[in-house]
């Protein structure tokens, strides 16, 4: 993946979620890239398929008690919570800058209630420059809600059609991975009008100091993000892509452009890059440099070649 | 602040578990400021998986060279101090906010615990251009006591605490602080254990002295996007208290607004 | 945890399961040890505190179609299937050795249907030299059977109180993480009579060969164990010990000494060590070594003043 | 067998991509066997995971000395061919089944494919005792072609075929192979890339002349405990196959027994 390109022939790296055009597959995950300012000094932002912004809420959020991150083998244990400026004040302080990345703004939306949900997916489809909506019903984070949203079918779908009903914006319901059947959960928002499912969020886990005999994470508990984890979100994509109709985003764990090829053979139309950013901020751009080697070396016209191309 | 390949120039071990890095980057010595950090890459792969961050030690502009004082703490420094001259290291950087420095001259102090030093050499070069500098170094014996020699060769006043008592004072360094405060200062400048950070703030607000402290925090961007590094700071609004980001905002701080809890004096 | 043992007090790393003693607790998992031979070449087996053995069925089983494992960032995938020589076999050609081991011997016992598993029970339970039997109800790689019967509390508890009717020997739960709750099932077993359980399984996981565009795993999906999974096995131990009132032996990832103090901080009265084995064939009693340097450093007199020792 | 720690001796590049790795293990030394192998860890830390799998190349009994011949292919190899003179590595082994060798001397012909050389320079030694040896060597060009010299110095006769012709006969190793055995042979003794074993195996059940070839398989354990590392046998009793351990039962087995399926030819 680190050859240079090869020449420049055109490649068409574009796909389409629903109504929503990404000029490639390569999109920037919640809470791992702050709301893209952070990240325009070491990369040029136009080239990424998209941005997904932190988690917002109604309400600014403090987040948990810290320490809030620690490291684990090939992984790492986050307890941010919802830590966010709320709706009113990301609309007015942060979009301005997003509208100007030349890239595709997704706004991951949180939220303590059903109401909570709703309202923020209201007040966001005022704001110009939005491009679709990623409904959390999965962050482990968070006492109440978060998980239990995304852990059963029924409560999954009710949020989803709820805020399907206020919004012309694409919907993309972002699934958990702590759940018996993540296929049901899929087919469930699916049935309630999800234009998409994006898939995993965190694993919950836990580290303990044994020294101080207490737990690593302010949190106590926190959720699982990085290397570690892309075997079990593979395996989850390529089951879920093989139920659903509507178009499957892959995520977990993906550091380089054969992951992300790795997810997208599973089925998945796009990816999200998280953890990567950490480590190396330009990885997103790595990511979109190498599918295009990728392409010109096999001789592919467009990435939409690799998708689902799995033989089992 | 961009992501650079730099070389190392040079690497040793100048007393026990301690090391010295010498960086070729021009870029990063250019722009360094006292108080900034690097978010070193220690190696290929995935174990371990995110960068260390560390401050900058001193800076050479014309060699365009970057140091880094470290101490081996665990895995990730352990392989550090074993890369040999000539490789090449993954550095972000120069990452964080700057001491601030006043520009009128006056007297101001150095409080630095351990490997705490390491930010404050860097100042000291700011600050001698127009302030008298004295420098409280503590540490548990006479081999943690780092940077002395060339800080008083440099013109600063120097004073040493050891917990043993293997060099100056036997006792913790901020037992030296408040003969040091009473006789007046512009400014105080500390890093170290987040308990002597404690107290030499606690001292500081009693003597009403400015006092900027060097807060370490886990991160894993370095770069303000994940809130990873949060430290509980005063706010004037309900419920009291916010979160700055050690990486961005930080990670020196006024003193004044760190929130000295249980998580902060525990955790990193 | 590398410092030799400093002094030689009486130390006791005793600890009871149920009826079951057991010297130290310190277990090799199933699937990784074999039925113990091939690591009595490069260790006294009799330190340890047991053996629990690969699955046993009532027929012998193959197992899996090739490549059966891969690597992954700090973990492994595998996808054995329930190879073994079935029951009588074992009975016959592998518990001498077994018995002759010096240590506790935990056979792992697997089933098609309800019925399979009863039988195994009742014929193991006339075989001398067994101390306990641990009921995998939850192996992610069959297809028939495994998985399912322990993501259903109800199922679960079926297995567990049909085969605890047939047998006195103490009967352990081995339970699957892919459950959206764990402490269900942990508590539906423990009301069907288990004596314990264990936790955790493997998490169904994946990888993909990006060049040949097939699955690296014959049996495309397999079992992600080792390192990688130590938080998500600790959260999920944590959880479970605090629910139940039966003992809780703890495993996913434990490499050293440090990993196996932080599941019995969470809780666990026992650990087992699996994925370690193949990177150190010597993890068991390197680990046995570690926790006993661990009680001396802190003049504890005893293990069990570690268990649950956890403050939150 | 036993877990050793080993020191490296040597390591030096012979070809492209191709090492030769010199370790100080007199027990391995002593009781390894030709065609067995050693199971390496990589490096600490838990990246990479497992260890890896390599034939033993050649002993030297006298200094305790072991010797692997590897060809970097990924993340293990490429870090293993790093490492400096000195380092201590951490070696299982001898393990597996060695190649059977007749008392009675006569002909017999060794058929290598690329790195698949290496455990049969080993072979040799013991071969040479009492047998007329031929050896044939592919490769996909010249580079490729390993210890053909030290071979025809120790009296083998050495024949060679390259893909791109550039060195020997223009094509595959195997088109070389039915002249040999029409000449006759007492065994045939091969290792290389699945395709061309299943070429041998075919052509000396033809000739009905015994063949031992050498597998590769993914290995966890080394030690015949995970049941990783299984390869397809025939057997008398339904369904017609069973699994064996390449770790354990092998690596060398009776090329009559083997099932070279989809699953064999493409996976590891
Ligand atoms: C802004 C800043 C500046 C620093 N400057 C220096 C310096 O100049 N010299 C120096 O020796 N050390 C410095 N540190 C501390 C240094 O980052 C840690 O000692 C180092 O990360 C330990 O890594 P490890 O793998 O050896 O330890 P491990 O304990 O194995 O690390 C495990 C994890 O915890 C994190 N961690 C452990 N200790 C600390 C710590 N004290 N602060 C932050 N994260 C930690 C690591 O980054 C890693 O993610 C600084 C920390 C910060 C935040
Ligand atoms: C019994 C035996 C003897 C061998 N002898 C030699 C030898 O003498 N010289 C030599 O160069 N190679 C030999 N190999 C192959 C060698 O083990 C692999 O090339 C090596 O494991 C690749 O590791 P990697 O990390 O560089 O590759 P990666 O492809 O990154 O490895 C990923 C995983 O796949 C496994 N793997 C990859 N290729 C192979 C393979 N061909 N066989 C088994 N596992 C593989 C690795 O062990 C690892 O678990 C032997 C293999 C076996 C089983
Ligand atoms: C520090 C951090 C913060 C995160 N915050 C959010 C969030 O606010 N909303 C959300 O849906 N996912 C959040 N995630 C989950 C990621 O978007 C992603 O689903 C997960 O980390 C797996 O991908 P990765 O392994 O590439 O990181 C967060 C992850 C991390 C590491
Ligand atoms: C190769 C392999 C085979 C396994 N076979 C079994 C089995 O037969 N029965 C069972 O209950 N668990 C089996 N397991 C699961 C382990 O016992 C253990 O629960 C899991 O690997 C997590 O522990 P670890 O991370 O220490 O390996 C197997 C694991 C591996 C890696
Ligand atoms: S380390 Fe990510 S915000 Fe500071
Ligand atoms: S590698 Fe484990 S049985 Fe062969």
């Amino acid at each position: 993946m680190n050859t240079a390109p090869l020449e420049n022939v055109p490649l068409d790296l574009s796909i389409e979620i629903g109504s929503l055009h990404l000029k490639n597959p390569v999109l920037a995950a919640s809470g791992t890239f702050g709301y893209g300012r952070e990240f325009a000094k070491v990369m040029d932002l136009s080239r990424l398929g998209g941005i997904v912004t932190k988690a917002i809420t109604l309400e600014p959020r403090l987040g948990n008690p810290t320490p809030r991150i620690v490291e684990t083998a090939s992984g790492m244990l986050n307890s941010i919570g919802l830590a966010n400026v709320g709706v009113a004040a990301f609309a007015r302080d942060k979009m301005p800058f997003l509208r100007s990345c030349g890239t595709a703004v997704i706004v991951n939306v949180a939220g303590r209630s059903m109401d909570e949900y709703v309202e923020v997916v209201r007040r966001l489809s005022d704001c110009p420059g939005i491009h679709a909506l990623e409904i959390n019903i999965s962050c482990p984070n968070v006492q109440e809600g978060g998980l239990a949203f995304g852990a059963d079918p029924k409560v999954a779908a009710a949020v989803i059609g709820a805020v399907r009903s206020v919004t012309r914006l694409p919907v993309i319901a972002k699934l958990t991975p702590n759940v018996t059947d993540i296929v049901r959960i899929a087919e469930a928002v699916q049935e309630a009008g999800a234009d998409a499912v994006s898939l995993i969020n965190t694993l919950v886990g836990m580290a303990i100091d044994v020294v101080r005999r207490r737990p690593e994470l302010g949190g106590v508990t926190g959720g699982l993000s990085g290397p570690a984890i892309k075997p079990v979100a593979l395996a989850m994509v390529w089951k879920a892509a093989q139920a659903v109709r509507i178009p499957v985003i892959g995520m977990g764990g993906i550091m380089n452009a054969g992951d992300a090829l790795e997810f997208m053979l599973a089925g998945a139309v796009a990816v999200q890059v998280g953890t990567a950013n950490f480590v190396d901020p330009t990885s997103t751009i790595r990511i979109v440099e190498g599918l295009e080697d990728t392409l010109r070396e096999r001789g592919m016209g467009s990435v939409k070649e690799i998708i689902g191309a799995l033989e089992v | 602040m961009i992501d650079t390949k730099t070389t190392i120039l040079h690497q040793e071990q100048i007393a026990p578990q301690i090391f010295r890095l010498r960086l070729l980057s021009p870029r990063i010595a250019r722009e360094a400021r006292p108080g900034q950090f690097v978010h070193l890459r220690i190696r290929e792969g995935t174990d371990p998986l995110l960068r260390r961050p560390f401050s900058i030690h001193r800076v050479n502009r014309e060699r365009g060279e970057v140091q880094v004082l470290y101490q081996v703490v665990g895995q990730g420094t352990r392989l550090l101090s074993r890369k040999p001259v000539g490789e090449r290291l993954d550095v972000l950087g120069p990452l964080g906010h700057r001491f601030e420095v006043s520009e009128e001259g006056g007297g101001v102090l150095l409080v630095a615990g351990g490997i705490g030093i390491a930010p404050l050499v860097f100042l000291c070069e700011d600050l001698l251009r127009g302030h008298a500098v004295t420098a409280l170094i503590g540490a548990r014996s006479r081999d943690g006591i780092l940077c002395h020699d060339s800080l008083r060769s440099g013109g600063v006043t120097v004073h040493i605490a050891t917990d043993d008592g293997s060099l100056g004072h036997r006792g913790l360094v901020t037992d030296l602080l408040n003969a040091q405060l009473e006789a007046g200062r512009e400014a105080v400048y500390a890093c170290g254990p987040v308990a002597m950070l404690r107290t030499v703030s606690a001292l500081c607000r009693a003597h009403r002295i400015s006092c900027q402290i060097s807060l370490e925090s886990r991160m894993a961007c370095g770069l303000g996007a994940c809130l990873g590094c949060a430290v509980k700071v005063r706010s004037s609004v309900p419920p009291g208290y916010e979160y700055k980001r050690v990486c961005k905002e930080g990670p020196v701080f006024d003193a004044e607004e760190v929130i000295f809890d249980e998580n902060l004096l525990s955790g990193h």
